[in-house]
This record gives C-alpha cells, structure tokens and sequence, in this order.
C-alpha cells in the first residue's frame, strides 16, 4: 500500500474508510443524476405519446449514422474508463497504462462532442430548430426538437464536465502532483463518467431510432 | 470506584484548562468565510436563513395590509402578485427547506454521532455559497423587478404570459436546489460513515433520523424540480417550445414534475422538525421516547411513500380520474405514520416529570398546530371536498398550520433546545416563554380564519375579493400582526444572551446524548477523546424504570473501559 | 352575495360534498381533542414535583397501543377514502340529456355560449332541477371555473377541453370566481351564474339577440375556411364525409378504432396527420393557428348538427 | 475501492475481460440499430428501449463494478431507479388514461 499519510483528509481516522465515504457519496449524487436525466425522458415520453406521429416524422429527421457514432465512441471511452480506473485500484504499478487510458477517454469524449458539432450544424442547416420557419409541418415535431436541442445540450455540458475532470486527472498524475495509484478520484471521476454514457445509451433510442420502420 | 473528581471532570463541572472552542478559534473575517468546521458553516446559514426569513415576512405584512380592503387601497395588482410570489420562493426555497438540516442538523449531526466533522466539509462550504449565489439571483429579481408566477412558476403562464423577471427567479431556486442535492449527499454519507463506534443504526436519536430521512428526500426530489425549471428557463429563454399549448405542449405536464418534488418538499421541511420535538419532548418529561422504533419507520414510511402522493395538487387541474383516485388512495395512506408520530409524541408525556421550559412550549405548540394541519390535510385528501376547497385559503391555512405552525414552531423549539450549546450562553426563560405562548396564539389568529374564508370560497392569490370575506381577512391580518411580534422577540433576547447570557454548563438541560458530553460551545474538533456509545438515546430513566428527579447518569460518553 | 357564515348548497352534490366535510370534521375534532386533551391532562398530572405515581410502563402496553392505534388509523383512513371516492366516482360521467353550453377562458374573463348561440361575458344563466354540462377551453393560460355555492371547481386548459356539470337545485344568483391564478388581473375574473325557474329561462333565452347558434356559425365557417370544398356531400375529391359522423367509430389508416367525439373532430382539425381514417391520403391542410378555440367550437357544433340529418350518401 | 484480486492481476487480465464486455455493447448497439428498421409496431421503439436497459445495465454492474460492491452501494444505486420508476409509473397512468 502506498503511504496514504497524504491522501487522508479530514475528517476521516483512515484511508480506506475515506475511499469508501468518497465511493459511496458519488453513487448517492448519481442516484440523484439518475433522477434529473429521468425526468427529461419523462418529458420526452408523454410528449412521445401525445404525438406519436409528429415525433416518428421528426425522428427521421435526425441523422442516424452520427448519432450511432456518437454512442460508439461513447461507449469505447466507458471502456478505456474502466480500464483505468481498475489499473489504478490494482495494487500493481500500472502508471503509464492508466494516464493512457485517461488520455484516450478524453478524447474520445472530445471526439463525441465534434461529431455533436457537426451533427448541430447540419441540424441548423436543415432548418430543425423550432421557431418560425421550422422544416416540418406538424406541430408534436417542434415539441421533438425543443426536447431534442435541450437533452443533448445538457447531456453535453455533462460531457464536458467529465473530460475537465479527466483531464484534470491527467494533468495532476502526470505532473506527479498526485498519486493516480488507489486514488479515489480516479474512481469517483470514472462512475461519473459511466453515468454520462448510461444517459446517452438511453438518449440514443429515444433520439435517432423513432420513426425508422415505417 | 472513580472518584467524584473524575465524574465532575467528565461531566465539565469543573474549570478545565481554557480551550479554544470553535467560536474563539479564530476571528478574522476570511477564517469565518473559509471554513470547513461544520458549526461555523451552520451559523452562516443560520444568519443567512433568518435574512431571507425577515425578508419574505416583509413582504407578506405588505400583502396582509392590502387585504384589510375588499378591493385593496396600498397595492396594485402586479405589485400584489410579485410580494405573495417572492414571499412564497424566499420563504419555501431560502427558509424552510434550509432552515433545520442546514443550520440545526449542520450542527448536531457529527456532534449526535460522534464524530469530528460531515463527510465532505468542503462541500458543505460550497453549498453554502451555492445558496448565497441562489440568494442574490432571487434577490436581483426582486429588485429588477419582482416574478409574478407565484412559487408554483405554472406554465404556460410563466413560459409565455409573464413579463416579469422568472428567468432570474427561475435560476435563483435551480441553483439553491443543487445547494440541496450537496447537502443531502453530505449528510447521508456522514451518517453512514461517521457514526461513533457503539453508535448502531437502532440507538440514533430521531433527530439524525430525521435528518437521514430528509436527505434521501432532498438528493432524490431536487433534481425533478431542476427539471422542471430548466424546461420553463428553455422555453422561455431559448425558445424551444415544451409546454406551448399551439406546439400541442401539455401544462399539465409540468405540474406532475413540479409536483413530485415540491409534495416531497413538504416533507423535507416536517421531517426535521418531528425530528426537534422527539429530542425535546422527552428530555423535559424525563421519559423515553414512546414506541422509538415505530417513530423511526413512520419517519422512514413518511419519507418513502412521500413520493407518490404529488397528485393530490392536481385533483381538479384536468388530471384523469383514475390517476386522482390512486393519488387519494396514497395520501389517506401516508397520513397514518403522521398520526402515528402525534400519539406516539402524546405518549411520552405519560408517567413523566414534566417541566415547561421554552423549548417544551414549542414542542407542544408544534404537536398542536401540526395535529390540526394534518387533520386538515384529511380533507384535502378526498376527491369531493378538495374540488371545492382546492386552490382557496383552506389550503393555504392547511399548509402554513404545517409549514408554520410546525417546523418554524419546532425550528424555534430546536434554537432555544441548542442555544445554550451553539452559543455557551443561556437565555432569559421568562422572556423565552411569553413568545412562545404569543407565537401559539398569534398563529391560531391568523390563520384559524382562513379556514372559515376558504370553505366558503375565498379563492388564494386574490389581490381584491368579494366583500363578504373582508371579516375573515381583517382578522387574519390583526393576527398577523401578533405572529410578527411574537417572531421578533426571539431576535431580541438571544442577542441579548449573547453579550449578557449566564454561562451555560456542558448539560443545562440534563438531557441525554453525544452532543451535551462535550463542552458548550464545543472545541473545533467536537471531542476530546472519541466517545463510545453502550445503550440507545433518551436514557432518561434506567429501563423499565420511571423518571427519577435527580441528574441522569450521563451515560453515553461515559469512557468504557 | 352569500351570507357570512353558511355556504348555500344550491347543486345536487353539494349535500353530499358537505357530508363529507362534516363527517371528516367530526371525526378531526374528535381526533384533536383526544390528543390535545391527553396532553392537557398527562402535562398537569405529570408535571414535575407532582404527586402522581410514577413507575415503569409496563412493556407490554406499549407494544399493544403502538399496534392498536396504527391499525385503527389505517382503517379509519381507508374507510374515509373509500367514502369520498364511492361519492366522487357515482358524478363522474355527465347525464346524457343535459343541457350543454360552451365557456371560454380568456385573460381575465369568462364567456359562454349557449347551444342556439345566446353569448354572455361573465354570466351564465341556467335552468333550476336540470343537469348542465360546460365544455370550456381557455384562450391564453390555465384558469379555473370555480362555483362556490355548486361546489364545483374545474380547470380551464389552453389546447384542450375540459367539461364538468353540475344540476342546480336552487335558483339565484351565485358567484363565479377563477380559481387558479392567471395574471395580474386573476381577481377580477369573476362572474354570476343565476339560476332560473325552467320557464323563465326559456323566456330569457328567446329574448336574446338571436345571435347565429353554433351550428348556424359553424356552417358559416365550414364553407368559408374551405372545409366543403373537399367534405361537402357534393365534392368529388376523396375525402371522408361528415354527415352522421358524431359520435360513430371511425377506422383509421393504422388499424386503430377511434370514437368520433369532440376531442377526435378537434384533433382533426388541428392535427389532421395524427389520425387519418381507412382508405383516405393524408392531405387536409393543418388549421392549427388558423381558427381560435370558439370558432373550432362552433364548426364542432356543425358537425355534430349533421348527425342528426338523414344521412345522405 | 474494489476488493484487489487474489492473484497479481497483469494488464492482460484486465484488457481480456473489459474487451469482452465492450464487445457486447458494440453488438448490442448494432442489434437495436438494425432493428430499428423492422417493423414490428410498437415492439420497435420497445426493442431499442430494452436493449438500452441491456447496455446500461452491462456498463453498471460491470464497468462501474456494481457487481462486486458493498450492500451500501446497491441500495444508493436502487433507491435512484426505484423512484425513477415511481416517477413515469403515476405520470404516465394520468397521461394513459386521461379521456379525451
């Protein structure tokens, strides 16, 4: 075990409780998160089923292949996600396996949050942001892209909070100014991340499947 | 056999060595800005709590003048709009739902439990500043110009209609929610990780209990309500269209997620405040508490159940039938564990030696008026009579008997309970009492009233009324006046303790639990040595015992061996 | 003008809402003062220093009132729930005879219209002993149809009807009030409903300005907004004819049965793509914006007045 | 703070299995992509909803380890999908069977 001497902070008599507190208060916090983005889809969902023909119309409308891109990568960087944060709970010294998996995560959360630039524009371009000259005639379809606009934005603002975090991370165990071995931000950083990919594997169904069958 | 010495020390009879305790150690502006000690972090939002509370009675006092006149003589009609809605965020938002986790709970829970300090006290410090932040985005609405939405922000009225300031209002209360989530989290984790060894789940005081309970609330109801906000801020703001009646928007959407916070909301500010009166009424009847595991599973059930009710706000808001019924159903259910607490409170008082200091007025002024809001909620609760007194003063008098007549009645219990202990002073009793028996009258004046007003149809939120109802008001308004006096004398003789208080000892009320073991006020870091608990709360008398007059064995930090 | 203290009971329901509340009050009071007197009585017999014998609380006594007062609280509010809900449920659906008026809600008045068009701003005059329905929608944000004497209090939405009904069993006049808040001028928004002896309102209808009744406005509107031109009996272009559509099942495209009432006619105007009946293309035109809640209300009593013609195919 | 392995785990070990587990999702993600081609009413919309609770659930208790942690962590992680739940159940029997 490292001296975690360093690590302690108050108020806690020792380490491995204090990682615990620490795991424990995050999962609280993302039982919290789990609420906030539930009520969204909760609003995406009785809005779906007051107009179920306006949402499949505009559900067509989204570009698919960016949207199944965009959950690729998402769920490539909960890959390298994990991947850290367990060679960094390992007891072995995994330094430079950890800062790359760091370094890849935030990437590729960088790589999503491009491909989201695109697909914004080319959704501007396509006139689907609600207002006067809206693209299609039914009105349900302004409701989709009103919820469609502010659930992906928020879901990127969420995004971005992960990679400063990650980075954050990477900059600090670089610099040696903190110890990446068994240290509980690595794991509190990497269930937060997980949570922003869980929001997204959800969104994906509910944004860019609907309407593809008929 | 320990010598008398020994017991004296212990029970810090004697004069110790002066310690710095956590007021004197260390007075520059930045130490009280800075700090991570969670009893500086409970005075700040002590202070900040009673700015905003002085702040909403204000404005309602304005609202309470204008209603003296069937057709208003002060206020125009948006003025009247803007102070009964800044009154209703300030006082639900930056009041009540701070009021006893943030300031009494922020202090007592790591003393209750044993332990040095929360969880995470830099995030008990940052949601403190999260709620200044909330504060002055309120505040700044108020000044630009006051929100009209009422607390309740209806769409489509707040997203289309309104032309006052409910984007700043909005992000005002979305922030301060987040400032709850913190909190929550930060009590929760304490609890579980800080408790003193000997400290098991079943010998908690039902204060920690209660503020356990609050909390689950508060980190799983808030983020509904940030929600729920962020779609008004969006529509209004960013011109996505979510509730537009034209876009096939549906308002009544809104209200279920505007709701399923704001009922457990309810909850979030009475919970704490059962959790006061179950420490104070046993301490000044010297008994146990009575039933002790059953008030913890109807706090537990109150809390749990008290996200399934939020449809009896919509009973006649075009909610379908079936959905009101089962919202009934579940809000005749969640009223048992509320009775249960009221007789199980009741109780303790049997067989006990009972004295009235302040805080045990407060108590039985809380068990009273909440007895009454509670029935009134009964009424509330079946369909037929709520579609005729939905929406008038029958509910605004239920919810100020609980919100008012409750948890600030407890809150007072609680500060008078505590002060010897947060301040190391004593305040005058005498005085103490006489606001307390003023705040119960004053209270039964202003809104007994209301009750009568609203079954005969008195609609709330009316700047001018039908004449015939112009008694009711004039009454309730001379009340009022009564309450307003009976808040401001507390302000005056604790402030008066301050400077000249007698010296409180460790234990001045001879009450059981980890908080009264350590000197008053404490030292920084709660203990000296960390205490060890043996046997469960409110050991008043031995078990099975009755309740002897001489001083309890202060038995919880006696150091076992 | 109600007096002070008593709330006229002037609706059939009203009694038995009123037996609820002093049924509910009764047993409150009882309630209250079971617990306010044990307190009064325990806090001066057992105040400290007093003579009362002390002594332990037998363990046993404690388990059995703890059990014995949930149990009976539980049954007591189960007993009261299904009270309220068994008188709720019976006045859920409107008597099919009964008279039916349109009100609208607009910021800071109540219209209503009568079935042969008679208008009134802040009125509505009513027959006494006869069951009324009101199907309101609202112009701008949600108000509240509220009837203190009637007990009767409903929701008024934007995009959508809501109705209620009520059977008067006094006349006179009663206030109206607006129940949910809705602006600034939210307590202004009153109104009277007088209640009438069934002769008089049949005069008092007559005499009114023989304003177009709805149908009469609604056949006005089918032509102008150019509905005939494609439903009339006599056009030759494909689409589904209204004669004796109120209130038949109508197979739609996607296999779905809907009821032809007026919330199907209202989204179909409105919403023409959402349910396109069997056999027909998706073309009619979306008035969304194009037609206000009243003049949707009149074309729905147009419709409804084909019923009743010999349907001609 | 995940109980360390018995043996030295080497990164191999590690790569193996996460490998795996994102394997499953990549196919997961491509099932409910193809899927939602077919028509089937309304078991498209359901099939993707369902195989997104599949991908959540494999991220949950195998990446986030929820399989292999403390009771404490289970309840914080149920307590949240419970009221979820509570949350679409009562919103969506007004919304299903409001008439008209």
């Amino acid at each position: 075990m490292t001296d975690t001497s360093t690590q302690l902070r108050e108020p806690w008599a020792n380490f491995s409780r204090q990682q615990e507190a620490g795991k424990f208060g995050i999962w609280v916090f993302l039982a919290s998160e789990v609420l906030f983005f539930g009520a969204l889809m909760l609003t995406y969902t009785v809005c779906r089923i007051e107009h179920t023909e306006a949402f499949a119309a505009a559900g067509r409308e989204t570009n698919i292949w960016y949207g199944t891109a965009n959950t690729a990568i998402l769920l490539t960087s909960s890959l390298t996600m994990a991947m850290a944060a367990q060679a960094a709970a390992a007891p072995e010294r995994f330094r430079r396996l950890v800062l790359g998996c760091l370094l890849t995560t935030a990437a590729l959360g960088l790589a999503f949050l491009v491909v989201k630039g695109f697909e914004y524009k080319e959704d501007i371009d396509k006139h689907l942001v609600p207002g006067s000259h809206f693209a299609l005639p039914q009105a349900g379809a302004q409701l989709f892209y009103g919820l469609y606009w502010l659930i992906t934005g928020v879901h990127a603002v969420h995004l971005s909070i992960g990679i400063v975090l990650v980075s954050r991370l990477i900059l600090l165990g670089y610099l040696r100014k903190i110890e990446l071995r068994e240290n509980p931000e690595v794991e509190v950083t990497a269930l937060y991340w997980h949570l922003v990919d869980i929001v997204w594997i959800f969104l994906y169904p509910l944004i860019y499947l609907p309407g593809r069958a008929s | 056999m320990r010598s008398k010495v020994t017991d004296a020390l212990l029970n810090g009879e004697l004069p110790l060595p002066p310690r710095p305790d956590y007021l004197r150690h260390g007075s520059t502006i930045s130490s009280w800005l800075i700090t991570t000690d969670h009893k500086r972090i409970a005075i700040l939002y002590a202070i900040t709590i009673t700015v905003f509370f002085f702040m909403g009675g204000a404005a309602i006092t304005a609202v309470r003048l204008e209603l003296f006149e069937p057709n208003g003589w002060l206020l125009t009609s948006d003025t009247y709009n803007k102070l009964f809605s800044f009154h209703g965020i300030v006082m639900v938002w930056f009041f009540l739902v701070p009021s006893i986790p943030n300031t009494l709970g922020n202090f007592l829970l790591p003393l209750m439990i044993g332990a040095p300090d929360v969880a995470f006290p830099r995030l008990n410090l940052f949601s403190w500043y999260l709620t200044i932040a909330a504060g002055m985005l309120t505040v700044y609405a108020l000044v630009a110009g006051g929100v009209d939405t009422g607390w309740t922000f209806y769409t489509p009225y707040s997203t289309m209609f309104s032309n006052s300031h409910v984007f700043a209002a909005a992000a005002g209360v979305f922030v301060v929610g987040f400032a709850s989530i913190a909190t929550g989290v930060n009590f929760i984790a304490t609890t579980h990780m800080l408790r003193a060894p000997g400290m098991t789940w079943f010998r908690l005081p039902l204060f920690v209990w209660a503020i356990y309970a609050t909390s689950i609330i508060m980190v799983l109801a808030t983020p509904v309500l940030a929600i729920s906000l962020l779609l008004v801020i969006a529509e209004r703001w960013l011109g996505l269209p979510i509730f537009d009646p034209a876009q096939g928007g549906d308002p009544i959407l809104f209200q279920h997620l505007f709701w399923f916070y704001s009922h457990p909301a309810v909850y979030i500010m009475v919970l704490p405040a059962m959790g006061v009166v179950s420490e104070v009424i046993p301490c000044f009847a010297r008994r146990r508490i009575f039933g002790y595991d059953f008030m913890v599973y109807a706090m537990v059930a109150i809390a749990g159940i008290g996200f399934f009710v939020w449809g009896h706000h919509m009973f006649v808001s075009g909610q379908s039938i079936y959905a009101s019924l089962i919202f009934s159903f579940l809000s005749f259910i969640i009223a048992v564990p509320s009775a249960i607490k009221v007789f199980n409170w009741t109780a303790s008082l049997y067989r006990g030696q009972i004295s009235f200091d302040s805080p045990m007025l407060y108590a039985l002024g809380f068990v009273g008026l909440f007895t009454t809001g509670g029935l009134s909620g009964l009424f509330l609760a079946s369909i037929p009579v709520d579609v005729h007194v939905t929406d008038t003063y029958f509910v605004v008098a239920h919810f100020h008997y609980i919100m008012v007549g409750g948890s600030v009645s407890a809150f007072f219990a609680g500060l008078h309970f505590w002060w010897p202990k947060i301040t190391g002073k004593m305040y005058p009793d005498g005085w103490a009492r006489f606001a307390a028996i003023l705040m119960y009258a004053g209270f039964n004046m202003t809104f007994l009233p209301q009750f009568f007003a609203g079954y005969l149809g008195m609609p709330r939120r009316y700047h001018t009324y039908p004449p015939e109802f112009q008694i009711y008001n004039v009454m309730s308004s001379a009340g009022a006046a009564v309450l307003a006096a009976a808040y401001l004398l507390p302000l005056g003789y604790f402030a008066w303790s301050l400077f000249y208080g007698t010296r409180a000892g460790n234990n001045p009320w001879r009450a059981t639990g980890l908080e009264w073991t350590t000197t008053s006020p404490p030292p920084p870091k709660n203990f000296d040595r960390q205490p060890r608990v043996d046997r469960g709360p409110y050991d008043y008398h031995a078990a099975g015992q009755s309740a002897g007059t001489d001083p309890p064995e202060v038995q919880n930090a006696r150091e076992v061996v | 003008m109600n007096s002070i203290f008593s709330l006229p009971e002037a609706t059939t329901h009203a009694a038995d809402v009123d037996n609820i509340f002093y049924l509910l009050l009764v047993l409150s009071g009882a309630t209250a003062a079971v617990v306010f007197g044990a307190i009064l009585v325990l806090a001066v017999r057992y105040h400290r220093g007093s003579a009362a014998k002390r002594g332990p609380l037998p363990e046993i006594v404690s388990r059995e009132f703890e059990i014995g007062w949930t149990t009976a609280t539980l049954f007591a509010f189960l007993f009261l729930f299904w009270w309220a809900s068994s008188a709720d449920l019976s006045r859920f659906s409107a008597p099919a005879n009964a008279l039916e008026i349109h009100v609208v809600a607009k910021q800071w008045m109540w219209k209503t219209q009568h079935a042969n068009g008679a208008r009134e701003i802040n009125a509505l005059h009513i027959p006494v002993d006869r069951p009324v329905r009101l199907s309101m929608s609202s112009q701008d944000v949600i108000h509240s149809f509220f009837i203190p004497a009637f007990r009767v209090k409903q929701d008024v939405l934007p995009g959508r009807d809501t109705d209620v009904w009520f059977q008067a069993t006094k006349t006179g006049v009663f206030p109206l009030l607006c129940a949910e808040y809705c602006g600034t001028d939210h307590s202004m928004m009153r109104g009277r409903i007088v209640v009438m002896r069934q002769e008089d309102f049949a005069n008092w209808l007559s005499q009114q300005p023989e304003g177009d009744d709805l149908a009469h406005e609604g056949a006005k509107l089918f032509v102008a907004q150019g509905c005939s031109g494609c439903h009339a009996a006599s056009s030759n272009v494909h689409a589904p004819r209204l004669a004796g559509l109120y209130g038949r099942v109508v197979q739609l495209a996607d296999g779905r049965e809907v009821k032809a009432d007026e919330a199907y006619i209202r989204d179909s105007i409105l919403l023409p793509k959402r349910d396109v009946v069997a056999g027909f293309e998706p073309i009619m035109p979306s008035f969304s914006g194009l037609l206000d809640d009243g003049e949707i209300q009149s074309l729905t009593a147009y419709i409804r007045s084909l019923a009743h013609e010999k349907q001609s195919d | 703070m995940t109980t360390p392995n018995e043996k030295t785990s080497s990164a191999s070990d590690l790569w193996r299995l996460n490998l795996l587990i994102w394997a499953t999702l990549m196919a997961l993600l491509f099932a409910s992509l193809a899927l939602a081609y077919v028509p089937m009413g309304f078991l498209t919309p359901a099939a993707g909803i369902i195989i997104g609770f599949a991908k959540a659930g494999l991220v949950v208790f195998l990446f986030m380890e929820l399989a292999s942690s403390r009771a404490l962590i289970w309840l914080a992680a149920l307590s949240g999908l419970v009221f979820v739940a509570a949350l679409f159940a009562l919103t969506l029997a007004d919304v299903l069977s409001r008439s008209g």
